[in-house]
C-alpha cells in the first residue's frame, strides 16, 4: 500500500500493465513525450520507448479508428482523448465502429481498447473540456463505461479495463487526479467491472453516484450523519454492466434513495439509476427518488460552475427533502 | 501478340501468366454474375439492399491480385466483396448471408484476411490505418488494401487516415473507386480537387490516378504501391477512373440524374468487355472458356444461395458477441425475449 | 385536409416553409436533383433553385458545420442527415458548436437550424441507418429534440421546427414514412413544440411513446380493448421541451404506465419519462412503470430485427404484467 | 529607404502609409503586452488559462489589417483575439472577461464581426465556410477569413471544410497559423505533407507558406487572398509560418518538450523586434513612440482588467442563452437554484 493521488495510480497502473502485458501501446495527444497534459502518462516513453508511447497528430477519430486496426493487429491500445469533450470528434469511431467490432464481426474480431479521458468540473478548465458523456456511452451498446471515484479504484479498474476483452470508455475526473489520495495497493491489482462499491454505511437513505459525485455523496453523509441521520453511500463505479443488485438492495435497506450525477440532469445517467429502482426495487421506496444534477444547460464558464456542479451543500438539501417525503 | 504498342508493354509489367490472365477475366466475370444474382434476389423479395459492382470489377479483381491472401489484409466498403473471391469464396458466400440480413454474413472466418464490409463510408480508412501500422510494429511482411469511393473521400475519416498513415510511413494503400457518383451526387461536385489522387499531396505521400476499368493497370499499380510499402517508403493512394454501370443500389432510380448518354458511352468501356476482347486478341479467351465460367459462377452462386437459405437463425442471436460475455442485463434481456417468444407459440 | 403518407407532409411542409421564407435553405447529401434517397426533398430544386437546394459534399460535419455558419449569415437552413446513424460524423458539431452557438455568443448568434434526419427500424436498411439516438441527443443541452408520429404531426411539427430560433433535431420514422398515412390540414399548419398529443383514451393504464412507437402502441391499445382494457395513448411528440404535465397528468389519472421505445433499454429516454414519473406523479403509481425497449445490443442484421423492436406482442404483454401488479 | 530590395518590394505592394506602418507596429506591441498582462493575472490566481500569443502578433495583426471589418468577418480560435484590436476594442475587452471565466466573455457585441473564440481545434472551419456562403449567397460584398493552428489541421474539420470551400468557391481565407508546436507535438509529427499550404491541392484552391512573422508579407499575403475571394475566385489556404514563443498555454511548461536552443533561435525572429528595427531604420519608430505605446496599452489593460474584475455575475445567467426562451423545465432548475442560494443565506 501507498498513498497515491489518482493521477498517479492511473500512471502507476498504465506502467503496471505495460511492463505486464507487451502488446499494451498507450496512444494520443501529447501522451509521449509531455507525459500527458496532467502527467497521467509520465515516464512511460522512457520505460517503454517511441513503439509503445505514441504522440499522434491531431485527430481524435482517427486515435480511436487506427486504435481498431492496433487491436486486430493483436495490439491492446489504450488511446487517450485529452478531454472528454473532445470525444465527439471521435463519436462516429466510438458508437459506429469500436462499439461493434465484435458485433459486426459476429466475434472474429475484438477491440480490448481502453479509451482513457478527463472530464468533470471545479478546475475551471475552458470550455467543452469538463462535460459529463456518461449517459450518451452508456446509450451505446458494446461499451463497456467506467469511472473511477478513487486512487486506489483508479489502478485496478484501469487494469480490469486494460485486461478487459471489450471496449471501455474509462473516464476519470479532472478534479479528482490531485484531490482524491488514497491507499493504493501495489502491484498485481485488479477492480472487476460490473461491482459498485459501498463506500460508507447507513440505513435511512442511500446516495447513489459515480466519479467525483462519489466524493461530494461522502462529504454531505458526514454532514446529515451531524443530524444524526445515517446516509449509505455507493459508488456505481461501471456504469455498463451496471451493478442492479447492489443498487436494489441498498434501495430495500434504506427505501430512500438520491442519485447524484454531474451530467445534465435530462436523460444523465441518473434516470437510468431511478428507472432501474422502478424495475427492481420500487416496492422499497418510501419516497420518490431524488436526483441532484448539473442543469440542462452546456457547460458554463468558470466563474459559473460552483453553481453548476453540485455541491455539499445541494445534496444535503436533497437528502433532507427526501427524508421529509 | 498482337496488342498495341502500351498495352504490350503493361501486360509486360504485369508479367501474368496465360492462365493467371484467363484467372483475371474469371473472376471479374464471376463478380458481376454474382451482383447481378444478389441484385434479383432483392427483386424477387429474397434478400435486401445491395450495391452492384457492375463497372468496378476490373479495380477490384485487379487491386486483390496483386496481393498475398496469406499477408496482406482488405478492408472494403461494401460493393467490393462480392469480386474478392481470390481471398476465399468464403467472402462471396459470408458477402451473400450478409445481404439476407444474416447476421452471420459480418463473420468472415480465419484465416481469410478480409474485413466485414463497412456500411459508414470512410470509417474504414483511419482503422486500415492502425492495422498497417500494428503490422509494421510486429515487424509482419504485408500490406493493408482498403476501398473506398468517390464520395466517401469527402469525409472527414479519409483526411483524418490519409494523415496519420503519412506520419506513420504505415504500409497502407488507398484505392479509391472514382465511379462517377456518389447515389446522385457526381464526383465534379465532391471536390474542386483537380483529382481524387491529387489529395495524397495534403498527406505527402504519392497519388496515382490509373485506369480503374484497365484490370491490368490496376493490378500493376497495385503491385507497385504493395512493393513501395513493404519496402517501408509508406502508404499510396490510387485513384481508378471508372463508373458505376448500374445504380447506386437496388433502392437507387439512376435514371433520376444520371444522362442517358452518359451511361451508354460508359458501357463502351466496361471493364469486362475490354478485357475479354484484349485476351481474345492474343488468343487467350474463347466462348467456351466464357460459357465455363458463366457455368461455373452460376452453379458456385446457386450452392451459395441455397446455403444461404438454409439457414435458420435462431432469434436470440440476436444476444451474442455484444460483448465477449453478456452482462447481467443482456442475460436478462434475453430471457425476456425468449420467454415472450414461448408465450406466442 | 388531405390524405398523406408521413413523406408527402414532411415534402409538403419544406415546400411551404421555403415559400414562405425565402431564408430557407434546404443541403445535404442527394437533397436536390434526387430529391432525397426518401424523396422527402421532391420538387424543391425545380421551384426554389440551386441556390436554395443544394447537393453537398458528402461530409455530415461539414453540413452541420456550414449550417451554422450560413445561419449566422441570415439564412435558416435544413440540413438533412441522410440516415441518423450518420449523424455520429457530425456529433462534435452537433452537441459542441450547433447547440452552443447561442450560449457560447451570450445571445448574440442563433442557429434556427432544424436537422432533419431519418432513423427507425422495421424496414431491413443496412447497418447504422435504423439507430435510435434520441436519448443522446436529449442529453446535449440547447438542443430541441422532435420526432413526429404522424403525417399531421410531421408537417406542423416541422413547421414550427423550422420556425423556431432554436436548433431543432427532427428525427422522422423510417418506417412510418409511407406506412402512416393520416388527414394533414392544408396552408400554414403549426403544432407547437413542447405539446404532447393524446391519441388514444383510458383509464386503466397509459402508454407513452414517441415516433412510430405511438403507432404499435396504439395498436396495442386496441388490443386490449378487446380485453376490456383501457389504456391511453399519449404521444410526447417532442423530447426536448418535455410535457412533464401531460406525463403527471396521465399517470395521475391511469396509475400505471408502459414506456415504450425502440432505442436501447440502457439510458434510452424511457429512463428519462420514469424519472420524471417518479419526480411529479410518484404518489400515483399503482405499480412500476414498466418499460419497453429495444435490447442492449446493436441495431441487429435485417433477419433479426423483429425480434429487436419492440412488437404489438411485447407491449401488451407488459401492460397485462403491469396491469397484475 | 534605407531597406534591402525585397523589403522595399515588399512595403511597395503593401502600400501602407507611415502612420498605417506604425499602427500595424502599435498593434502587435499591445497585443503581447495584453498578453503578458493577462498570464500574470492568471499567476496572480485572478484569471484563467489563456493561450499568450507570444510569436503570432504579425500574423495576427498583419491579416486583420487587410481585412475591412465592415464587411469582413473573423472567426478566431483562441490564440488570436487579443490582437484583434482593429475589429475594435471590445474584442479585446471581451477576451479578458471571457479568460476570467465570466460568460459574458462569449459575446462580442454588434457590429463588431468577430465570433467567440472557439475551444474545439478547427471547428470553426466548416462555419466559417457556411459564413462566406451565406454571405455569397446574400451577394454580400466581403468575406470571411479564420485562424487554426498547424495541430488543428490535423481535423477532419479542416479538410471537410476545405473541400466544401473549394466546391463553393465561398469566400474563406484559411490562415494557418504554423508556429511549430500543437502543445508538445512538433509539426513534422502533424504531417508529411511537404507543407501545410501543400494541403490546399486537396481541396482545389490556391495554398500559399509565407513568413509569419513578417507583418507586411502576412498583410499582403491576406490582400490577395481578399481581392481572390471578392473577385469571385473562391478560398485561399495560407500557411503563415511563426513560433510559438511562449508556453502553449498558462497550464503548459514548455521546458519539458522544447529544445532551448529552438526557442532561443526563434526569438531572433521575434516578428515585433524585426518589424521595429525595420521601422526604426526608417525612421518610423522611436524610443518616444515605443513607451508612449506601453503606456497606452498597460492604461487600456488596466481599464479593462478594472471593468472585468468589477462584474458582478448573477448565478442564474446559467439559465440565459440555452434557448430563446427557457423550456419549462430550466425554469424548474432556476428556481431551484434560486431557492438553494436562498436557503444558503
Ligand atoms: C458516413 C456515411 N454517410 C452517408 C452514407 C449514405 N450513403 C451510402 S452510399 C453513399 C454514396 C457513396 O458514394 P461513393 O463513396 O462514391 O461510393 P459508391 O457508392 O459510388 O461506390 C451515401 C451517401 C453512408 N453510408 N455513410
Ligand atoms: C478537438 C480538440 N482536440 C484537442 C484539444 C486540446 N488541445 C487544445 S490546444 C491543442 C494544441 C493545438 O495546437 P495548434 O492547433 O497548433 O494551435 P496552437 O496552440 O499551436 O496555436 C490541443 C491538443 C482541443 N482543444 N480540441
Ligand atoms: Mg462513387
Ligand atoms: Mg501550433
Amino acid at each position: 500500500m501507498a498513498e497515491m493521488t489518482m493521477v498517479e495510480a492511473i500512471n502507476a497502473s498504465l506502467h503496471y500493465e505495460m511492463e505486464r502485458d507487451e502488446r499494451v501501446v498507450v496512444l494520443g495527444e501529447d501522451v509521449a513525450v509531455n507525459g500527458g497534459v496532467f502527467r497521467a502518462t509520465e515516464g512511460l516513453l522512457d520505460h517503454f520507448g517511441g513503439d509503445r508511447v505514441v504522440d499522434t497528430p491531431l485527430a481524435e477519430g482517427a486515435i480511436v479508428g487506427s486504435s481498431i486496426g492496433l487491436a486486430v493487429a493483436g495490439m491492446v491500445p489504450v488511446p487517450e482523448i485529452q478531454f472528454l469533450g473532445f470525444a465527439y470528434q471521435a463519436f462516429h469511431q466510438i458508437a459506429g465502429q469500436l462499439a461493434r467490432v465484435r458485433y459486426r464481426s459476429r466475434g472474429r474480431f475484438e477491440a480490448p481498447i481502453t479509451v482513457r479521458a478527463p472530464f468533470g468540473g471545479g478546475v475551471r478548465t475552458p470550455e467543452l473540456h469538463s462535460d459529463s458523456l456518461e449517459a450518451q456511452l452508456a446509450n451505446i451498446p458494446g461499451l463497456k463505461v467506467v469511472l473511477p471515484a478513487s486512487a486506489a479504484d483508479a489502478k485496478g479498474l484501469l487494469a480490469a479495463s486494460i485486461r478487459d476483452p471489450d471496449p471501455v470508455m474509462f473516464l476519470e475526473p479532472l478534479r479528482g487526479y490531485r484531490a482524491l489520495r488514497d491507499d493504493v495497493p501495489e502491484g498485481d491489482y485488479v477492480v472487476p467491472l460490473g461491482k459498485a462499491r459501498s463506500v460508507r454505511d447507513g440505513d435511512d437513505l442511500v446516495f447513489i453516484a459515480w466519479s467525483y459525485m462519489v466524493e461530494v455523496a461522502r462529504r454531505a453523509s458526514v454532514e446529515l450523519e451531524k443530524e444524526g441521520v445515517g446516509a449509505r453511500v455507493l459508488d456505481l463505479r461501471t456504469l455498463v454492466p451496471l451493478d442492479t443488485e447492489a443498487i436494489a438492495e441498498a434501495v430495500e435497506a434504506c427505501g430512500r434513495a438520491v442519485v447524484v450525477q454531474e451530467a445534465p440532469e435530462t436523460c444523465g445517467f441518473a434516470a437510468e439509476v431511478i428507472a432501474t429502482i422502478n424495475d427492481e426495487a420500487f416496492y422499497s421506496l418510501e419516497a420518490p427518488v431524488a436526483r441532484v444534477s448539473g442543469w440542462d444547460v452546456p457547460y458554463p464558464a468558470g466563474l459559473l460552475e460552483d453553481h453548476y456542479v453540485p455541491s455539499i451543500d445541494r445534496v444535503v438539501a436533497a437528502a433532507r427533502r427526501t427524508l421529509e417525503k | 501478340m498482337t496488342l498495341t504498342e502500351p498495352r504490350a508493354q503493361l501486360h509486360q509489367e504485369c508479367d501474368l501468366s496465360d492462365s493467371e490472365l484467363q484467372g483475371l477475366l474469371r473472376e471479374m466475370i464471376s463478380a458481376r454474375l454474382n451482383s447481378t444474382r444478389c441484385f434479383s434476389l432483392q427483386r424477387q423479395g429474397r434478400s435486401g439492399t445491395m450495391a452492384p459492382i457492375d463497372g468496378a470489377e476490373a479495380l477490384v479483381v485487379g487491386s486483390a491480385a496483386a496481393l498475398d491472401p496469406e499477408r496482406d489484409w482488405v478492408l472494403p466498403q461494401y460493393r467490393e466483396p462480392l469480386g474478392l473471391s481470390r481471398f476465399g469464396e468464403e467472402v462471396v458466400a459470408r458477402t451473400v448471408r450478409y445481404m439476407r440480413g444474416d447476421p452471420a454474413g459480418g463473420f468472415i472466418p480465419e484465416p481469410i484476411r478480409v474485413w466485414p464490409q463497412q456500411i459508414a463510408l470512410a470509417a474504414q480508412l483511419p482503422q486500415a490505418v492502425g492495422l498497417a501500422w500494428g503490422m509494421k510494429l510486429k515487424r509482419e511482411e504485408g500490406v493493408v488494401l482498403t476501398y473506398f469511393g468517390d464520395g466517401a473521400s469527402s469525409e472527414g475519416d479519409f483526411y483524418e487516415a490519409g494523415n496519420l498513415a503519412g506520419v506513420l510511413e504505415a504500409p497502407v494503400i488507398f484505392m479509391c473507386n472514382n465511379n462517377s457518383w456518389a447515389i446522385s451526387t457526381p464526383a465534379r461536385r465532391q471536390t474542386a480537387a483537380a483529382s481524387f489522387a491529387e489529395k495524397a499531396a495534403a498527406f505527402g505521400f504519392p497519388g496515382e490516378k490509373i485506369d480503374g476499368c484497365s484490370v491490368l493497370e490496376v493490378y500493376a499499380a497495385t503491385r507497385r504501391a504493395r512493393e513501395r510499402a513493404l519496402a517501408g517508403e509508406g502508404p499510396t493512394l490510387i485513384e481508378a477512373v471508372a463508373y458505376r454501370l448500374g445504380p447506386h443500389t437496388t433502392a437507387d432510380d439512376l435514371t433520376r440524374y444520371v444522362p442517358a448518354e452518359e451511361i451508354a458511352e460508359a458501357r463502351e468501356h466496361d471493364p469486362i468487355d475490354l478485357f475479354r476482347a484484349e485476351l481474345q486478341e492474343v488468343g487467350l479467351w474463347s466462348e467456351e472458356l466464357e460459357a465455363e465460367t458463366v457455368k461455373e459462377a452460376d452453379e458456385r452462386m446457386d450452392r451459395m444461395i441455397a446455403a444461404a437459405e438454409a439457414v435458420v437463425i435462431e432469434p436470440d442471436v440476436i444476444f451474442e458477441h455484444v460483448y465477449q460475455r453478456p452482462t447481467p442485463r443482456l442475460e436478462r434481456q434475453r430471457a425476456e425475449l425468449l420467454e415472450g417468444l414461448s408465450e406466442d407459440d
